[in-house]
């Protein structure tokens, strides 16, 4: 099918080119003067959209998404019981986590009655989802605020126990420790009254969902089909 | 009327199976008429399924594996109808080709399958119909091994040219069976 | 002093100078863009930056050579120089300052006052394709030779609305020689506007601006080097101080036509409305015009800059339909105007 | 001004120059390539070739798990990542009947409308690079960077946001958005505004755009187009509007059509849908504020997913466009077979069409105002 063909009628201010043209020369000059004013300010950050990184770091969210860190509780017991529910969930399966008792009279060492042998993660793998921290149920793995993650070897990207414990040392000192995530409010398991009036409550767009959901998970019912408006 | 009635009315026998789950719509049609049943949709007055949504293949070789196991487990959805037939007849073939239609007008959609058995790989193309399913057809293609007849350039999509498995075939490994592609440069 | 000393003072000078322009505008060029787009540019090497061009310089120099295995080595390696002789050499009829008197010794600041100085900068200039279309011809790369392609049919198409901006300007002043154009820009016009060839030829100005953009291959029309559309153009398979002789001759190009552009429409090195050898001695003034002439040519070199960041490119066929379609049939309309007007005021 | 379409005419195919474009090439956006037959500077044929890319994300997804998942969707679509998942979020709930809590609705509707003006600043800003201009570029990737501030003060990534759960999302509106967005709503605004000067009026701009592929309604139909390339050739369809999901049909916002699907339309559009979205941002957030502190934000969903048996398709307007999902669950927790409909496929596998008869010059601009995502096409 041929291809439609376009009139091009533009005003008169257009055709020049020069017009538009000046204009637009205005609105960089606009800026240039602006950037010319900033970059005079004192310190590192002058233009106020460009960091100057190694001096001059933006901040970086609480709930960045970084290196991993094994976590202490507050009397320095590692949090970690080796269950390796992060090794399970994790997409990229970059973890390695082996399961051990405590050594005899190591005990304090551990919040829990076991432990981590051994816990790698192969940070050449990890894709920096998080799931690892969510999945955990003590809240032993972290992803810390740690992005500098070059190494000179493949080896050294491969973190064993004892960097990610020291990973955690030098976020405390620094205290960019996470903030304990906020407790996601999870919607009550609905009795079937209030579910339905919840529903009838809800506006048109749910309904579709709402008839779907009537539903129930997991069993087969006849979908409405009066529902499309 | 409802949609599955309309669907019913337009294409009369060649309806196999009507399934339905979640509120999608889906028809198995027999493979042959694949071509005309998707006409008769697109040009149907009161269906008027003129898009054409995506086209892919599906393997089923794990489904029926699983569904041997586990003969008594309550068979949910669309499967059902299907599923009382397989028992007595022969193995159902092994692969599927799914065609999701949309209705521009009513914003309906439609899925439309047909079973293509292991032996017999060859599908009409609806290219003829809708441009849209060149590429699809030649994934389908390079994913399952569907020969799509009258498709005028069928050749391998997303793999390279000289890779002779299909990967979404539930038999290829996950890791793949260590193909190296090789580069020959003049 | 022998003349040929002092001639050779001058060309010396004038190469030195050409290339800090060409070495000054890189910076100039990054950091600029980086003030346009709230960027910060190059400010690592020296204070703002500034040593940043000679950082690139070692680097270029440093690298390697490298000829691609089927290139045509001779031609290949020739092609930079051509790109970049011909823009040196055209500066050697500018006219860059007054006089200065040293020693007793009145020296004129221009290389060569020739009398044909105009006509000398358009074959000089068009001389600079050769060094396009060789480099990309000679890199048997296909993005190469398109490059060099749109480059000798878009040089050669401006070349005439160029010619005809500046025939105009000559039926002006009724002269070839640059110099005598500036001595004739002197005084007033219309009795308040400085006697420059821009209040006598707006128009011609504007093509003749447009047309120098063209011949710089800057943006606007910078299509032989398009970098999203042809990779780098001409200079895609080069490397190492063969690339950047391509990018001084570049900017050597640009000073140049700047200089062009202050000697026949903006009254060269003169001031308007003050005469500054009336109260600067010999040598001062000297330096004066000197400076006058450079800061007038700075500005056109960073309009040079200023619009590279401004609009977007054109494509090819629009190019040479502007080129042949717009500007050469104003370029004939300004050229019978102004030959009407000579004939009337004369 | 117009030119003859050459590739009319009957050539020797000696005399063709084949010029490869891509994988490697500046303006190629990801690993694309295509093979184009020119005659001059005008394209005679080209052919796209894809799967640069591939990754195999649908065979890995039939074994992961329905949640590992998830961080895949982000790898496709990587400019506007929570889109993606969000559109597979939503279909693995349809698939389970799973009713998301409102709350967490407005939550993704806001993310999902930052993320589409985020991809169309990209957009834009890559147009005009690749046509000459780079400055807009800068002024709209500024505002960009603003809004992945946002996203990652909600959950920790800037680009692949692995956004929201089954069943709900993971945290509600950080505080940098309250504090954030009535700044940032004018600032997007003034961005969109500098680049309109800079170049929707400019002459050059409207030369290398205004006809430049034009793409008739029924060829867009056919091939399969979606989102703003249909819309640009002056279909008026938007899953947001047709099929609402969420809570759309309560927002008040318009749909920008086009007429002549050409790269002027598909810029423009873009431009306008920024607005939009920018509208409909303050009209969710103005609905979220009126929701209690404590409100649910993920539904109940069982730790380990398995949807019943069963197979659905669920699309949603992504920027570029539906992205479909249609999952076959067996029962199981991983599911068994996952089909992605990404939006610039149906687009791209057009591309030797619409760019046939143009110029090389054109194809660098028809390709950057489709807005192909290699990581998208590939999958």
């Amino acid at each position: 099918m041929p291809k439609p063909v376009v009139k091009k009628e533009y005003p008169l201010t257009v055709r020049v080119y020069l017009i538009e043209i000046i204009k637009g020369l205005g609105l960089t000059w606009k800026h240039f003067v602006k950037n010319i004013r900033y970059s005079f300010r004192k310190g590192p950050h002058t233009v106020p959209t460009t960091w100057q990184y190694p001096e001059d770091r933006r901040p970086i969210s609480p709930n960045f998404r970084g290196a991993h860190m094994l976590m202490l509780n507050d009397r320095g017991q590692e949090l970690c019981v080796g269950c390796g529910m992060c090794a399970r969930t994790c997409p990229a399966k970059c973890i390695t986590v082996k399961r051990g008792k405590p050594a005899e009279g190591e005990e304090d060492r551990y919040a829990g009655k076991t432990c981590c042998e051994d816990f790698t993660i192969d940070m050449l793998r990890c894709i920096f989802c998080g799931f690892c921290e969510e999945a955990c149920p003590k809240g032993a793995i972290v992803l810390g605020q740690g992005h500098e993650l070059a190494e000179y070897t493949m080896e050294a990207c491969i973190y064993d126990k004892a960097r990610l414990l020291a990973n955690y040392e030098a976020a405390r000192a620094a205290g960019t420790l996470k903030p304990k995530p906020k407790k996601v409010p999870v919607d009550a398991p609905p009795p079937k009254a209030a579910a339905a009036k919840k529903s009838a409550a809800k506006a048109a767009p749910a309904a579709r969902k709402a008839a779907k959901d009537a539903n129930g998970a997991g069993k087969e019912a006849k979908s409405p089909e009066g529902d499309k408006k | 009327m409802s949609l599955k009635e309309r669907v019913q009315r337009c294409l009369g026998d060649d309806v196999i199976a009507i399934t339905e789950y979640r509120g999608d719509l889906g028809i198995e049609v027999p493979k042959g008429n694949i071509v005309s049943v998707l006409t008769r949709l697109k040009e149907d007055e009161t269906l008027g399924f003129d898009f054409l949504t995506d086209l892919f293949g599906v393997d089923n070789l794990d489904y029926y594996a699983k569904k041997k196991k586990k003969p008594k487990k309550k068979a949910a959805g669309e499967e059902e109808l299907v599923e009382e037939e397989e028992d007595k007849g022969p193995p159902p073939p092994r692969f599927e080709v799914v065609y999701l239609l949309q209705a521009l007008k009513t914003n309906e959609r439609l899925q439309v399958k047909i079973r293509v058995p292991e032996d017999d790989m060859e599908v009409d193309t609806i290219t003829t119909i809708w441009k849209a399913a060149d590429w699809p057809e030649r994934e389908a293609f390079d994913m399952f091994g569907f020969k799509f007849r009258g498709h005028h350039n069928l050749r391998r999509l997303l793999m390279w040219d000289e890779f002779e498995d299909h990967p979404l075939r539930k038999d290829y490994p996950l890791e793949g069976k260590g193909e190296e592609r090789h580069l020959s440069y003049d | 002093m022998e003349d040929w000393i002092i001639d050779l003072i001058k060309v010396v000078f004038i190469w030195v100078w050409c290339l800090l322009i060409a070495v000054v505008m890189t910076w100039v060029e990054r950091r600029a863009s980086a003030m346009m787009q709230d960027r910060l540019g190059p400010n690592r090497a020296g204070p703002f930056g500034l040593l940043q061009p000679l950082a690139d310089g070692i680097k270029l120099f440093t690298k390697e050579e490298i000829i691609p295995e089927k290139a045509k080595s001779i031609l290949y390696v020739l092609g930079p120089a051509l790109f970049a002789l011909p823009a040196f050499s055209a500066y050697a009829v500018v006219p860059f300052g007054d006089k200065i008197v040293l020693g007793g010794k009145e020296i004129i600041l221009q290389v060569a006052d020739v009398n044909i100085g105009f006509l000398y900068v358009l074959a000089i200039g068009s001389m600079g394709v050769y060094g396009m279309v060789v480099g990309g011809w000679a890199s048997n790369n296909k993005y190469s030779i398109l490059g060099g392609l749109r480059a000798t049919a878009q040089l050669i198409s401006y070349e005439v609305p160029l010619g005809l901006a500046l025939l105009a300007v000559v039926l002006l002043y009724g002269t070839f020689s640059l110099r005598e154009m500036v001595f004739q820009q002197s005084g007033t016009f219309l009795g308040f506007l400085p006697n420059w060839g821009f209040f006598k030829q707006p128009l011609g100005f504007i093509l003749f601006l447009v047309a120098a953009y063209a011949e710089a291959s800057r943006v606007p029309f910078d299509l032989p080097e398009a970098e999203s559309e042809l990779v780098n153009g001409y200079h895609t398979e080069y490397g190492g101080m063969k690339l950047g002789l391509y990018l001084f001759g570049e900017y050597v190009n640009l000073g140049t036509l700047s200089a062009i552009i202050v000697t026949i429409y903006f009254g060269g090195w003169q001031l308007p409305y003050v005469d500054m050898s009336a109260f600067l001695g010999p040598v001062a003034y000297g330096i004066a015009s000197f400076l006058v002439f450079f800061l007038k040519q700075a500005f056109f070199l960073f309009l040079f800059v200023w619009v590279r960041w401004t609009v977007p490119r054109f494509r090819y066929d629009q190019l040479m339909g502007l080129g042949w379609k717009s500007l050469i049939p104003l370029c004939l309309v300004n050229f019978f105007i102004t030959a009407l007007l000579v004939q009337l005021t004369v | 001004m117009d030119y003859d379409p050459v590739c009319q005419i009957d050539r020797d195919p000696d005399d063709l120059v084949t010029i490869n474009i891509g994988p490697t090439h500046p303006a190629m956006h990801g690993t694309l390539r295509v093979i184009a037959k020119t005659d001059g500077e005008t394209i005679v044929s080209a052919e796209p070739e894809i799967g640069y890319l591939h990754r195999g994300v649908e065979k890995l997804g039939e074994n992961f798990t329905y949640h590992q998942f998830i961080p895949l969707t982000d790898r496709m679509n990587y400019c506007s990542a929570i889109a993606s998942n969000v559109a597979y979020e939503m279909a693995v709930e349809k698939l389970m009947g799973i009713k998301v809590p409102p709350k967490a609705q407005l939550v993704r509707t806001i993310m999902m409308e930052l993320a589409r003006i985020a991809d169309h600043q990209v957009l834009v800003g890559i147009l005009g690079v690749d046509l000459g201009a780079l400055t807009p570029f800068f002024y709209l990737i500024i505002q960009r960077e603003e809004i992945y501030d946002i996203f990652e003060w909600y959950n920790g990534a800037r680009l692949t946001n692995t956004f929201g759960r089954i069943g709900g999302v993971n945290a509600d509106l950080p505080d940098k958005f309250h504090e954030k967005w009535p700044t940032l709503r004018d600032t997007i605004r003034k961005a969109n505004e500098e680049t309109d000067a800079l170049l929707t009026k400019n002459r050059i701009w409207l030369d290398r755009s205004v006809g430049v592929n034009a793409f008739s309604a029924e060829d867009a139909l056919n091939w399969g187009f979606t989102g703003p390339c249909l819309r640009a050739c002056g279909v008026k369809r938007d899953l947001r509007r047709d099929e609402p999901y969420m809570f759309y049909d309560q927002f008040d916002f318009k749909i920008p059509v086009g007429k002549h699907g050409d790269v002027f339309d598909r810029y423009m559009i873009r431009m306008e849908e920024m607005e939009e979205s920018v509208k409909i941002i303050d009209q969710a957030y103005a609905m979220y504020q009126e929701m209690p502190e404590d409100a649910p934000l993920m539904a109940k969903v069982p730790k380990i997913i398995k949807p019943p048996e069963g197979e659905c398709y669920h699309a949603i307007e992504t920027p570029n466009g539906e992205l479909g999902f249609w999952i076959r669950s067996d029962g199981s927790d991983k599911p068994y077979r996952i089909k992605i409909r990404p939006p610039c496929y149906m687009v791209y596998q057009a591309f030797g069409e619409l760019v046939k008869g143009d110029m090389i010059s054109d194809t660098i601009a028809c390709l950057s105002s489709l807005n192909i995502i290699a990581g998208e096409l590939d999958r």
